[in-house]
């Protein structure tokens, strides 16, 4: 029963937020605050579960994981930012936050977004095959060319700007691919709703 | 002990390339706070600027400026206000109205002190208006329909969205282009760009947003870390065709970059 | 204090995260847990705050009666709703997971699905071939479009859109990710060593 | 990009065409309504099928033999729900099918509502034990930390389970503890989680990863996949529907093909007309303008 009736709720709801297509209207502004609301009010139950509950109160008070505090101590920091005089505070929670991610992540990007790119654009000297060689050579210029593209300490004019403006095309394709598959996604979000307007609603009402 | 013992052998070229690229940073960082010139080209979305904002003026109406939907901590916001300098100080010599609906205060604030220098530096102080760059509401779409309503009263001869933008690009773009605006668009949001490339007249791609920005404002931070960038990428060029040439003479380099 | 101190404890952290990657020392691997589960609690907790500060907005505007105030209570009275419910019946059955599948979920998947209607007016009132860059995008675009559903694989544009995504788009989106893989790894090196500070927020 | 900004704004003359262009939205709202609505209603069984990188993700769970374990990751919230939703459930109907077990987690809030959903359902159907065959270790904040932390520990990283239960009580967590004892990652994404899975778990700890992309993300992983950091990714509401079809099991992406091919060609017409019109119109502002420089000549 309860299920049922929330599908039939879901279903007004879904049509309170099409009603924007009509026009900008109360149902479709009282819907969209409603949302942010009941969202915040969920994730904040699961950030409250997740990283006060487990991540500390749990680990540090039942199992004696001891370390953890410091932690929660500079977390806390973070709430000195509501007050603009204790604001400072709060800057060495983020610091810890911001410096500790920005130390992982140099190698790691450096390795998997630059090196590796770079490695799986060279060509592969054992592949025989005419046109996979052919297709590399293409990849190879298509890189190589948006390199020069997004290179600012030269003026973009002779050769570079001729091979700058070969990287421009390849850009133009990668948006094309782009924007079809953006197209694809919105479609299929709608599918989804009409699915659950056209499949789940009637079997929801038929079981009432 | 054994060098194996204490680091991890098979990352040597991680180690190689963070220790260069990190010590490029640095070098250039402080060539650009020494005041070292460092030339950066001129780029050509920038020009638009200019004749954007005279159109305005030939037409009478103002110009409408958005700097995304990011707080002010992101660099694309970052680049859009140091952009916006550029814009009001244009709007300035003009006379020409400068709108801006902001989504976050903080956005809001700064921009606000940023147009008033920019008038007072070209001599039109009594131009600012702070009730022209106003805060909106944090919704996304709360916030596109605040902008498009205000595109259709106002009718501005002249659109910028300037800033990281999500979803609700295309909705600003298309109103823009109904109501006849110019607009000039520039975000490092891949999947906004196509929206933009196709219905804007003018649209700055991803990195040229952030080398626009330090173009006009020679941040030295800025302007140091482009510098190393840019040489970086110089150097991953030279990788690539020494890799290619070394593929073609039955040497297979790739091993040599790690993983 | 104010302003050295919170460089000084990133540059010790970054610096202890960064040399980690490389070496296999027990002592930096056990500091470096240490600081993986330090860092998921402040930024769990940095996400409350963010709940919190929604709240004393909506909070303000109800007290000021600003415009539009009583779409605030809504938003306030959903937000109490439910932590009220998950204190009062667990989070994990009653009315608290109740409203996130039928009152959020229906709605947030809407919201994106707008985007479907939009897309389609924006095609026909607003995506011009303006330039021949614009054109590309477009006619790339389109056979994207058509060659990833069973219509454009029955007339065989599938072939042509694999080739598409497949090469020049591999050749496009490595490029571009080169280059911001670039601005994040400098990014990150200058926020380690204190010269980039815009991140702490104003007067920093 | 460089390109002149005159050649882009006609004047404004009315023409037939250009009255086509001041037609309400509101039509265009209608007509992709109902674009998608018949489709659904009247199917057309259009055929579907298969792209290489959605066998190589389809080979990657056939591989697993019996008794291996899976971690699987719901990274996305309600508002995909409808593109991923599909890849979830037949990820999951085709592994435990195959008897292996699954660590499922979430690194968004919003996830734990609807990681249960579905895997409660395909347990169900292929009657799977909680602890023993598949435990859900729920939401941590996070991602990145989560995602180095279960290379060193996945008990450490998720002291208890989603229901509270301590990690080192589920059976299947006590035999499995980090990334080295897994034989295959899947996450399924709206973000850029894919990418970032496969920095820190496929890069520091050579852990094999396929995803699940919703299209928006699906177009930015090419790259990953062509280097082998990615095994094989499913991308969109399609690559739900084309793995359906590989376990032979048709889902809610099978069925929203149809709607998806002809609000495509819908959508495709739209642009042709849009810019139809937009040329014709450029045409006649370029004729209007040399017939005035003949009279001022």
């Amino acid at each position: 029963m309860a299920e049922e009736l929330g599908i039939l709720v879901g279903a007004l709801l879904t049509l309170a937020i099409f009603s924007l297509l009509y026009r900008d209207n109360p149902f479709y502004r009282a819907a969209e605050h409603l949302l942010v609301g009941v969202s915040a009010g969920y994730y904040v139950v699961h950030y409250f579960y997740a990283a006060v509950i487990r991540k500390f109160t749990v680990p540090v008070f039942q199992q004696g994981e001891w370390w953890l505090l410091p932690g929660g101590l500079l977390g806390l920091l973070i709430f000195f930012r509501l007050r603009p005089r204790t604001a400072w505070l709060s800057r060495y929670a983020i610091a810890f936050y911001v410096a500790a991610w920005s130390g992982y992540l140099i190698p790691s990007v450096l390795q998997e977004r630059v090196l590796t790119q770079i490695a799986g654009t060279i060509p592969d000297p054992a592949a025989a095959a005419p046109w996979a060689l052919a297709m590399s050579l293409l990849v190879l210029v298509g890189v190589a060319s948006i390199l020069v593209y997004f290179y600012f300490s030269a003026a973009h004019t002779g050769a570079l700007g001729r091979i700058s403006r070969v990287g421009i095309l390849f850009l133009m394709a990668g948006f094309g691919a782009s924007f079809g598959y953006t197209v694809m996604g919105r479609v299929s979000l709608l599918i989804g709703r009409f699915q659950y307007l056209f499949e789940d609603l009637p079997r929801a009402l038929g079981r009432l | 002990m054994t060098p194996a013992g204490w680091f991890h052998l098979e990352r040597l070229p991680t180690a190689a390339a963070t220790l260069f690229f990190g010590a490029l940073i640095v070098v250039f960082v402080l060539l650009a706070r020494r005041g070292r010139p460092l030339y950066i080209r001129r780029i050509a979305g920038l020009e638009a600027v200019d004749e954007a904002v005279g159109r305005a003026t030939e037409m009478g109406r103002p110009i409408l400026y958005s700097a995304g939907l990011d707080p002010l901590e992101e660099v694309a916001t970052v680049a859009s206000i140091n952009i916006l300098g550029q814009v009001a100080r244009r709007a300035g010599e003009y006379e020409t109205r400068l709108i801006m609906p902001n989504r976050d205060p903080i956005v809001m604030t700064v921009a606000q002190e940023v147009v008033r220098e920019a008038y007072a530096a070209v001599g039109r102080p009594d131009l600012y208006d702070p009730h022209d760059i106003y805060y909106t509401t944090q919704s996304q779409f709360g916030y596109a329909a605040a902008v498009c309503g205000t595109m259709m009263r106002e009718r501005p001869a002249t659109n910028f969205f300037i800033g990281h933008f999500y979803a609700e690009s295309l909705v600003l773009a298309e109103t823009g282009n109904a109501t006849g605006a110019i607009q000039i668009a520039g975000t490092d949001s891949d999947s906004q760009l196509p929206f933009f490339i196709c219905a804007c007249d003018y649209t700055l791609i991803g990195e040229e947003l952030y080398a626009g920005s330090v173009y006009l404002s020679r941040e030295p931070l800025l302007l140091g870390a482009l510098k190393g960038q840019d040489l970086a990428k110089a150097i991953l060029l030279a990788l690539l065709a020494a890799g290619t040439l070394l593929a073609f003479l039955g040497v297979d380099v790739r091993p040599w970059l790690g993983r | 204090m104010k302003r050295t101190g919170p460089v000084l404890l990133g540059f010790v952290i970054g610096m202890l995260m960064l040399v980690q990657h490389f070496t296999p020392d027990r002592w930096i691997a056990e500091r470096y847990n240490n600081i993986l589960d330090w860092k998921q609690v402040v930024f769990g907790l940095t996400l409350i705050l963010g709940v919190v500060s929604l709240f004393l907005y909506h909070w303000r505007r109800i007290a000021r009666r600003e415009e539009g105030w009583r779409y605030s209570l809504l938003t306030v009275g959903g937000l109490a709703f439910m932590i009220g419910a998950a204190i009062l019946f667990t989070p994990s059955r009653g009315p608290y997971p109740w409203m996130f599948e039928h009152v959020q979920a229906p709605m947030q998947s809407t919201l994106f699905a707008l985007l479907a209607f939009y897309v389609a007016s924006a095609s026909y009132r607003a995506f011009r071939a303006r330039n021949l860059h614009a054109a590309l995008l477009l006619s790339a675009g389109v056979i994207v479009m058509l060659g990833r559903v069973p219509l454009g694989e029955a007339i065989g544009l599938n072939h042509i859109s694999t080739w598409i995504l497949d090469y020049p788009n591999l050749a496009a989106k490595r490029g571009v990710m080169i280059g911001v893989g670039l601005g994040m790894t400098a990014t990150a090196i200058k926020i380690i060593l204190g010269i980039e500070r815009t991140y702490l927020g104003r007067g920093a | 990009m460089p390109a002149p900004l005159a050649a882009g704004r006609p004047p404004r003359r009315a023409g037939r065409l250009a009255a086509l262009g001041r037609v309400d939205r509101r039509w265009i709202f209608l007509l992709v309504g109902a674009s998608v609505a018949l489709p659904l209603l009247r199917p057309l069984h259009l055929p579907i099928g298969t792209s290489r990188e959605a066998r190589a993700y389809h080979a990657e769970v056939e591989r697993l033999q019996p008794g291996d374990e899976m971690i699987f990751s719901f990274d996305y919230e309600p508002d995909t729900m409808a593109e991923l939703d599909p890849m979830s459930l037949a990820t999951l109907r085709h592994a435990f099918s195959r008897g292996v077990r699954v660590i499922a987690l979430t690194n968004y809030a919003g996830g734990p509502g609807i990681a249960l959903r579905i895997l409660g359902q395909a347990a169900s159907e292929h009657e799977r034990q909680y602890g023993r065959d598949y435990v859900f270790l729920g939401y941590n904040p996070d991602y990145s930390a989560t995602m180095l932390r279960m290379g060193e520990s996945i008990r450490s990283t998720f002291p208890t389970d989603h229901f509270g239960t301590p990690s080192a009580e589920l059976p299947l967590l006590r035999e499995v503890d980090r990334y080295a004892d897994i034989e295959l990652l899947v996450t399924v994404t709206a973000s850029a989680l894919a990418e970032y899975w496969v920095i820190w778990a496929g890069g520091r700890f050579g852990q094999r990863i396929v995803a699940g992309n919703t299209a928006i993300q699906a177009v930015l992983i090419y790259p990953y996949y062509q280097t082998g950091q990615l095994a094989g990714f499913l991308g969109g509401l399609k690559g739900a529907a084309e793995y359906e079809r590989l376990i032979g099991r048709d889902g809610a992406g099978v069925r929203g093909m149809d709607a998806q091919s002809v609000a495509h060609l819908l959508i495709v017409c739209f642009i042709v007309l849009g810019n139809i019109g937009y040329f014709a119109q450029r045409r006649s502002a370029r004729a209007a303008g040399d017939a005035a420089r003949d009279g001022e000549a």
